[in-house]
């Protein structure tokens, strides 16, 4: 018994010095990474929706059973204590799983702001080419009223979006979480 | 000469990868491009070193029967740390490697030398066999690198080669992995067995 | 911090606390003496101990079944170091054996009843008539024992005979129990001269299949100063054969026979036997042959 | 009607026609016979006579110990010369009685006719065969009257005659059939009655339909007697897939035919049972095909036992060029053998000389694995997997395989592309778990 | 019921947790000579990953996050794995010596394998719920275990194959484990 | 010693072989392959021959080279790279580079045959390795179809179908023809069923691969279109279009990588044929031919393992 008691008394012993350490280290990076993380958020929330100063999240309220499961959260964009915008979460499934996109739309002018890939899995050299501006910029300023459609070629309407080569599936994904959102948005802020 | 010996013996004679096969999983999930080999192989490097110098100054006290268990809370407690560090200031290379920094703490190797070395020698001969393993994991990590970043990216350290579509993109999959290092290893062998 | 300090310090200890339990509730009995002697046998489970691998074995010195000599690839080092792990004396020292090849009849050397035709291997061959030599005693060259030797010792020579490197042989028996023919035996490695012809058919027969046989003329046993060597009855006829107890390595039989049949092997200095026996207690290569 | 078959097998060209129509001819009686004391699975036998001693035709001059042997007698009458050592057709060495013949061809006194052939129980049936040294003649040479003695419950229901003759160029059972066809159903009678059952069934394959009527004919108004035509296919002769052609039962795995009731033997050995039952002669001549590419004039001949090879090829006019190999028995099964200086034995059902073509020659090359080996082999082995099984030397894992099944026709090599001599792999694992059985054993 | 059998679908043919996710390769390489081991393995592999992702996210759950200390994460997990393999192996040891023969001798080479672990910190990762975990590791311990399998039944045959000395064991067998994984890129968005 | 040339040869029984042996069968097949070669030469041109000449010199440089560095003997006659290469050439698009073409075909048979040994000792297919290596690593160039003998860029049939944009289909009879867009030797099941119907009346291949594997498409797809309610012709689309023939007569048949029991032949078409149809319908991609047979390969030593037939008079034995 004493054999054991003897053993575990250098576990703890050890355990604790590397939980010191470890806490240390933390204590130390811990401001830095929930910065980052923060600054992060703001910084996505900024880039689709730029014109905001405060930002809220609103799922809860706006979220509901029957809303479409590509959904994930909805935040809104305070402009002086009033809403001016909504930044959507969006997790269409793509090529080789979920991809998560941040879609902000402007109340006012009732257009699509921006889009932002935040997380996805794709093949590197084709559907990850969603994170290239190229692809996403041309969401900036579509109109809410009709779906998005993804087009092989280059655009003839203006809604169309033309696919990354060879990965119309990553494209029409991005689009079809798009379309959610804007169909959440056409119907909800009127 | 024997210090010198201690460092260079991990680089070719034993090297990790390529000798002892060990630690192969993030040397086939984050050899896509040479910076994430360099960022894994210094990251695996600060955490052999830190365990190893711990171990051997401990060699003497930490009980026989429960050596392993020790030799697990103080590598996992030094990847924790790096893997903190890492997300804080370089948060780039942190979401590249992913799980791969958690998981350095199964690394067979690191256990490996905690056992088969720190466990046996002093302090400075530990820190040059933790430098030795961990620059020729690095290199060996360089090397996949570098042959999937090539062929299958078209790039070298982010700087574009020749036009994306000649590159292989299979060579950054899966795929690519595996057969790159089988390859490797295969060559590898054809040299020895000439030498010899 | 707090929390993580006591919360890991917790958990430490009572991982501590269950293993240290459980390895005392669930221990199981394995005589340490055994595990101590299977880490220090050479691995190869070639089987030459008459047990069903090295494990069995261990057990069965432990037991007291059998002798640290059986295992052949151990060398005399190994059994120093089980005689140290049992505590006893090393009394039955044995010299290190390895294999002789007791045939000269290369290419060109015997006379071939016909051309064989098929696969490379011994027993195949011998089906036929015995082989395709006109001696029907010698080896055949298809390499079986090559094949069979888990120590990689043995090569097939320019001449088609089999080659043994006595650096890697461990007389581990394989080969000796692989030939159709009977061309090997385990020989004390410093017993040098060998008669190497099995032939026991009368003189102008064997001469007539091979002209590196034993012809029976008795010219080794009347030169041997130390009455060495003799023709005896062996088989359904005779054949030379030697005394290694006698002999004293001189070389003169080889010198005086005829045919050549008894060669010494080019001196082999203490130094090299003693390297090679160094090398074969060096035990298992982790060449994963036996697997 | 479709006719019966087995499954798996192949479809090599069979060369019968060099010789099928040529009558067998009696060949030269040799100035000397070389008779192997053994010529038969079984204990060997010793000889009875030594050096000087004299000797008359069908005089027995060998005996073996116990109940699987069968004796050895003179072909010839003349003089003992001696027993020498002499290649056997079996790829062995093996001492033969050396006769030289005295050209008189006296009887032994003790060959004379039975009198009432017609009256002689199943014992006294099987005890003259026994010393008539009647073996199987299909080839493997089993000791007649030992495959007729009563197993303690078993019932053999048939008796099948083996008239099949798949092996190509030989055409030596083919001859006898058309032109002994009374002798084979007599002989058929005695076995039958031997093993006392009812029925017998003469199996030919459909190349041979001139023995089929001429059969047909003699079995007219014998009860209990059919002939049966199978389709051409090798190997249709051996012994398991010929019952399970004419009677649709498998031999189970390790067993004899007499566990499904049948007892099978060749055409030639019913002859020699009649030969014996009726008139008391012992097995001292057999017809033997000597046909290839590599011999002057094919023929089929009638031989004494002990004749060797090259006085026949001598009668048919010589080699026709460089030849390659001498064959004892058939293309499929039988023997090469290094030299003409070979005598004809109890088993020789022909042989078969091969002219050097000097043609290029393939080599055996990795196994493509085209499992053409598998759908030949008609007991449902895997001949290229055995072949692995062999390289690796996993003897115990190719007899759980059941390589000791393996009835070694060469069916699985004669198509292999890789031209993998899959048979000499088998024979050496077979050889290897027999011999860690034996070790076992001790 | 479809998220699970997505889950299931998922871990096991698309991002099967060896070829794709490369987690696990040291065993994979190693235990992969022969079926009977790779089936022994793969139970033992299975059998742990689910105790561990258990555990795991139960210590998770009522310890390191209502504590506030997720950096503790690893050190923690490490150290359930650990130990739980050990305890396991004790247990059956005493009283399965069969199941010993059979599984024991592969669970010391479980501690040391990235994917338990890694199964563990992907389950907190996908914040998956009791349920999800269990169904999560399972389906990556089948995964494992039918990359194991058919890699095993391969390594068999090539066993007899005339491979290039250079080439013979671990190469050869990365080699595979390339073109099984660009076979299995055909499962690519069957869910 | 003495004359010891002219000695008789001893060796094991058979001493009689078919003429049949591996450079036979490897011709056969370049015979069999013949008529998809002209109808595809006949229906994408240039471009079509630009692509098969690099293959099979790739495939043929890439042996010879495999050959000299391993040291081991060719054996004259034997043309199985060639077949490699010509297979592979039939499974890309008619566009693609030449340097891709040559580059997927050295990988094929230094990757996927020659780092196994050599023939006979891999476990893939080592066209559809070639295939799936390109269509991984270049996927634009992979997937860009064009119309037999105008060259415009379009759709394959099946691209059509799993996208369906709404565009006419091609009819059945033009897919039995060849006569529309695809990999340039995969368009026209007649030409294939000719070449197959050669291989199996030379007893090269055996009936019950392709067999199982088509009766298995049939099947599922008449299963779905019955369901559906989509007539007829679906099933058939199915049938012809894409690279099912080729798959099924000339590929899936490969005697190296597939099983080698009776039993163990069908598991394997079925199996693939299930596949196929999965990938079509529920995959990422619009073909499923080549994945279905390399997913196969991957299992075709534990078929091979536990379908072992049972021996003559015996109970099945264990692997
Ligand atoms: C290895 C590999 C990875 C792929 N990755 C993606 C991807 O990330 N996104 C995508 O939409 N398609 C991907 N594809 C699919 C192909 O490009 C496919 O042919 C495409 O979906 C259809 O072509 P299209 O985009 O020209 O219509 C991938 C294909 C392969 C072989
Ligand atoms: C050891 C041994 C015992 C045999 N015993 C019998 C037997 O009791 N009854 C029988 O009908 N055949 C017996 N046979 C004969 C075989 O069934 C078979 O006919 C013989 O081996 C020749 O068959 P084959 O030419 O097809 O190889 C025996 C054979 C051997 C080798
Ligand atoms: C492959 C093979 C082919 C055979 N072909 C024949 C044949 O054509 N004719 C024949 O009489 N026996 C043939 N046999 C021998 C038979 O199996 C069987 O031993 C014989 O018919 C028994 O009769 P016996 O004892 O009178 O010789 C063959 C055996 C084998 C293994
Ligand atoms: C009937 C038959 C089909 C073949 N099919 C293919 C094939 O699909 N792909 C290929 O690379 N080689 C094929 N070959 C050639 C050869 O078998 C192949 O290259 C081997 O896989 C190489 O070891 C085939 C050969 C034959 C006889
Ligand atoms: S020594 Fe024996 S086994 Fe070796 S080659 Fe000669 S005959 Fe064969
Ligand atoms: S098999 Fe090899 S090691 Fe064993 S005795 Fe023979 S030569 Fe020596
Ligand atoms: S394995 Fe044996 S029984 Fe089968 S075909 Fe070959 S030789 Fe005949
Ligand atoms: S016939 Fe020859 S090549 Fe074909 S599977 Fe059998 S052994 Fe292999
Ligand atoms: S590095 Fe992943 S299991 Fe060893």
């Amino acid at each position: 018994m004493l054999d054991i008691t003897k053993l575990c008394i250098f576990l703890l012993v050890v355990s604790t010095v590397a939980a010191f350490g470890v806490g240390y280290v933390n204590s130390m990076t811990a401001p830095v990474i929930h910065k980052q993380a923060e600054q992060a958020k703001v910084n996505s929330f900024r880039e689709v929706y730029p014109q905001g100063d405060e930002v809220k999240d609103e799922t809860a309220k706006y979220l509901k059973k029957d809303s479409s499961p590509l959904l994930k959260e909805v935040n809104m964009a305070y402009k002086g204590g009033a809403p001016a915008g909504v930044i959507y979460t969006v997790e269409p499934k793509g090529f080789s799983g979920p991809i998560t996109i941040l879609a902000g739309f402007d109340i006012a002018s009732r257009k699509l702001t921006a889009i932002k890939v935040l997380n996805q899995t794709e093949t590197p050299g084709l559907g990850a080419k969603a994170k290239d501006p190229l692809f996403q910029d041309q969401y900036k300023g579509k109109g809410t009223e009709t779906d998005l459609e993804v087009s092989k070629t280059p655009p003839t309407k203006d809604n169309q979006i033309q696919a990354i080569t060879a990965s119309t599936i990553t494209s029409k994904a991005v689009t079809s979480g798009i379309n959610a959102a804007r169909e959440h948005f056409a119907g909800n802020f009127k | 000469m024997s210090l010198l010996n201690e460092f260079t013996k991990g680089i070719i004679k034993e090297n990790p990868l390529f000798r002892l096969v060990l630690g192969t999983c993030p040397a086939l999930a984050i050899t896509t491009s040479v910076d994430n080999g360099l960022g894994m192989g210094a990251a695996f490097t600060a955490v052999l070193l830190g365990s190893n110098i711990v171990i051997s100054a401990m060699r003497k006290i930490i009980p026989d029967s429960i050596r392993i268990p020790v030799y697990i809370v103080i590598i996992a407690a030094f990847v924790t740390m790096i893997d903190l560090l890492m997300h804080a200031f370089s948060p780039d290379l942190y979401k590249a490697l992913g799980i791969f920094i958690p998981l350095i703490v199964v690394n067979c190797i690191i256990i490996g030398r905690a056992e088969a070395f720190a466990n046996r020698n002093s302090v400075v001969p530990s820190i040059f066999d933790a430098l030795g393993m961990g620059v020729g994991f690095t290199l060996a990590l360089v090397l996949m690198c570098t042959f999937r970043e090539v062929l299958g990216a078209g790039t070298f350290l982010g700087v574009r080669l020749f036009p994306e579509t000649k590159a292989a993109i299979m060579m950054i999959l899966p795929p690519g992995g595996f057969v790159t290092f089988g390859c490797i290893l295969g060559f590898l062998n054809k040299l020895q067995a000439k030498n010899a | 911090m707090l929390a993580a300090v006591i919360s890991l310090g917790v958990m430490g200890a009572a991982f501590g606390v269950i293993l240290g339990i459980a390895s005392k509730k669930f221990a199981v009995q394995i005589d340490p003496k055994v595990q101590e002697i299977l880490s220090a046998l050479p691995g190869a489970n070639c089987g030459s101990c008459g047990f069903p691998g090295c494990e069995g074995f261990a057990e069965g010195v432990v037991g007291g079944e059998t002798k640290p000599s059986a295992c052949s690839p151990g060398g005399q080092s190994l059994y120093e170091k089980i005689a140290a792990i049992l505590g006893t004396e090393v009394s039955d020292y044995e010299e290190r054996k390895v294999a002789q090849r007791l045939c000269q009849g290369g290419i060109g050397q015997s006379r071939m009843l016909y051309r064989y035709e098929g696969i490379e291997d011994c027993h195949a061959a011998f089906a036929a008539f015995k082989g395709p030599k006109a001696c029907n005693y010698g080896c055949i060259r298809l390499g079986s024992c090559v094949k069979v030797c888990p120590f990689g010792a043995i090569e097939s020579g320019a001449d088609g005979l089999p080659v043994v490197d006595y650096y890697k042989c461990t007389g581990c028996n394989k080969c000796v129990e692989e030939c159709p023919q009977n061309i090997f035996r385990l020989v004390g490695i410093t017993h040098l001269a060998n008669v190497r012809c099995v032939n026991t058919d009368k003189g102008k027969d064997a001469k007539n299949a091979c002209s590196v046989a034993c012809i029976k003329c008795k010219l080794c046993e009347k030169n041997c100063p130390e009455d060495a060597v003799h023709v005896v009855p062996y088989g359904t006829g005779t054949v030379a054969v030697i005394d290694y107890e006698k002999c004293t390595n001189c070389g003169i039989c080889a010198t005086k026979c005829p045919t050549k049949a008894i060669d010494i092997i080019p001196p082999i200095s203490e130094e090299v036997i003693l390297k090679s026996e160094e090398h074969a207690s060096a035990g298992c290569q982790r060449c994963e042959v036996c697997q | 009607m479709r006719k019966a078959s087995f499954k798996g097998g192949i479809h090599p060209h069979g060369y019968k026609e060099l010789t099928s129509g040529k009558a067998a001819v009696p060949a030269h009686v040799p100035d000397r016979v070389y008779i192997p004391l053994s010529q038969h699975i079984g204990a060997p036998c010793s000889a009875l006579v030594l050096a000087g001693d004299k000797v008359k035709k069908g005089q027995k001059i060998g005996e073996g110990k116990g109940f699987v042997t069968a004796p050895i007698h003179a072909s010839v009458s003349g003089t003992v010369a001696g027993i020498e050592l002499k290649e056997h057709p079996g790829g062995s060495f093996v001492p033969c009685v050396v006769i030289e013949n005295d050209g008189k061809d006296e009887w032994a006194e003790t060959v004379k006719p039975n009198k009432a052939p017609a009256g002689l129980d199943s014992q006294e049936l099987r005890k003259i065969i026994f010393e008539a040294g009647i073996v199987g003649m299909g080839g493997a040479t089993f000791p007649s009257h030992v495959k007729y003695s009563p197993v303690e419950g078993k019932k053999a229901e048939v008796v099948i005659l083996n008239g099949i003759e798949c092996e190509p160029y030989l055409t030596s059972d083919h001859r006898l059939m058309v032109e002994k066809p009374e002798r084979i159903v007599a002989g058929l009678r005695y076995i039958m009655r031997s093993v006392c059952c009812g029925r017998g069934i003469i199996a030919v394959e459909d190349n041979k339909m001139d023995a089929v009527s001429l059969l047909e004919k003699a079995v007219a108004g014998e009860g209990g007697i059919t002939v049966q035509v199978l389709k051409e296919k090798y190997p249709q002769g051996s012994e398991k897939q010929l019952i399970y052609a004419c009677t649709g039962k498998q031999v189970p795995v390790g067993g004899l035919p007499l566990d499904v009731g049948v007892i099978v033997n060749n055409v030639g050995t019913a002859v020699a049972v009649a030969e014996a039952v009726e008139y008391g002669i012992p097995l001292i001549e057999r017809y033997v095909t000597l046909s290839g590419s590599g011999i002057s004039e094919p023929a089929n001949y009638l031989v004494r036992i002990g004749t060797l090879f090259k006085d026949l090829i001598d009668q048919s006019g010589g080699y026709a060029g460089e030849i390659e190999k001498i064959i004892a028995g058939g293309l499929m099964m039988g023997k090469t053998v290094f030299s003409d200086e070979v005598p004809v034995v109890k088993g020789s059902s022909g042989i078969v000389i091969i002219r050097d073509e000097a043609k290029r020659k393939f080599k055996e090359v990795n196994c493509v694995r085209c499992a053409k080996c598998v759908d030949a082999c008609p007991i449902f082995l895997e001949p290229t997997t055995l072949v692995k099984l062999a390289k690796l030397r996993a003897w115990d894992e190719a007899e759980q395989l059941n390589v000791t099944s393996c009835i070694e026709c060469g069916s699985c090599v004669y198509g292999c592309p890789a031209h993998i001599p899959l048979v000499q792999y088998i024979r050496r694992v077979k050889q290897a778990v027999l011999a860690a059985k034996a070790k076992d054993k001790k | 019921m479809q998220e699970y059998f997505i889950i299931i679908i998922g871990a096991v043919l698309i991002n099967n947790i060896v070829l794709a996710q490369f987690l696990g390769i040291c065993p994979f390489l190693g235990v992969s000579k022969k079926l009977s081991a790779a089936i022994g393995m793969g139970a033992a592999v299975t059998f742990v990953l689910v105790l561990a992702g258990l555990f795991t996210w139960l210590v998770q759950t009522f310890v390191l996050n209502p504590f506030n200390i997720g950096y503790l994460q690893t050190i923690a997990f490490i150290l359930i794995i650990g130990a739980l393999v050990q305890f396991v192996e004790m247990v059956i040891k005493k009283y399965s010596p069969g199941l010993y023969k059979a599984l024991g001798i592969y669970l010391p080479l479980i501690t040391t394998n990235c994917a338990v672990l890694g199964v563990a910190i992907l389950n907190i990762q996908k914040d998956f719920d009791l349920g999800k975990t269990i169904v999560h590791s399972v389906s990556h311990a089948l995964g494992f275990t039918l990359a194991l399998i058919l890699m095993a039944g391969i390594r068999e045959r090539l066993e007899s194959e005339d491979i290039p000395k250079c080439m013979q064991g671990v190469p050869i067998a990365l080699v595979v484990a390339s073109l099984m994984s660009t076979a299995f890129l055909g499962f690519s968005g069957l869910i | 010693m003495s004359s010891q040339e002219n000695l008789l040869v001893v060796s094991s029984s058979p001493h009689l072989h078919s003429r049949d042996d591996i450079t036979v069968a490897m011709r056969d097949v370049l015979i069999a392959l013949a008529p998809a070669l002209l109808v595809a030469v006949y229906f994408f041109r240039l471009p079509a021959v630009i692509v098969i000449v690099s293959c099979v010199a790739g495939a043929y440089l890439a042996e010879l080279a495999c050959l000299r560095i391993m040291k081991k003997e060719r054996i004259p006659g034997e043309y199985s790279a060639v077949v490699t290469g010509l297979l592979l050439a039939f499974c890309l698009p008619p566009t693609l580079p030449a340097w891709m073409a040559a580059l997927g075909s050295i990988f094929a048979v230094v990757i996927a045959k020659h780092l196994f040994g050599g023939l006979g000792c891999n476990i893939f297919n080592p066209a559809l390795i070639g295939r799936a290596f390109l269509l991984a690593s270049f996927p634009v160039a992979m997937t860009t179809w064009v119309t037999p003998i105008d060259g415009l860029t379009t759709a394959s049939p099946l691209g059509m179908l799993k996208e369906a944009t709404g565009r006419q289909l091609p009819s059945i009879a033009d897919l039995f023809l060849g006569n529309v867009s695809g990999s340039l030797g995969e368009t026209s099941a007649l030409a294939l069923l000719i070449g197959g119907l050669y291989l199996l009346y030379r007893g090269h291949i055996d009936w019950r691969i392709p067999g199982s594997y088509l009766g298995t498409v049939f099947v599922l797809t008449s299963i779905i279109a019955a369901v559906k309610g989509l007539g007829p012709d679906y099933p058939l689309f199915h049938m012809f279009a894409g690279g099912l023939f080729l798959g099924a007569f000339f590929m899936a048949t490969d005697w190296v990588t597939s099983p080698i029991t009776k039993t163990g032949r069908i598991i394997f078409g079925v199996g693939a044929g299930i596949l196929v149809v999965l990938i079509r319908l529920k995959g990422a991609y619009p073909e499923g031919v080549c994945y279905s047979i390399l997913l196969m390969n991957v299992v075709t030593p534990l078929i091979d393992r536990y379908t072992k037939a049972r021996v003559f008079g015996g109970v099945k034995s264990h692997a």
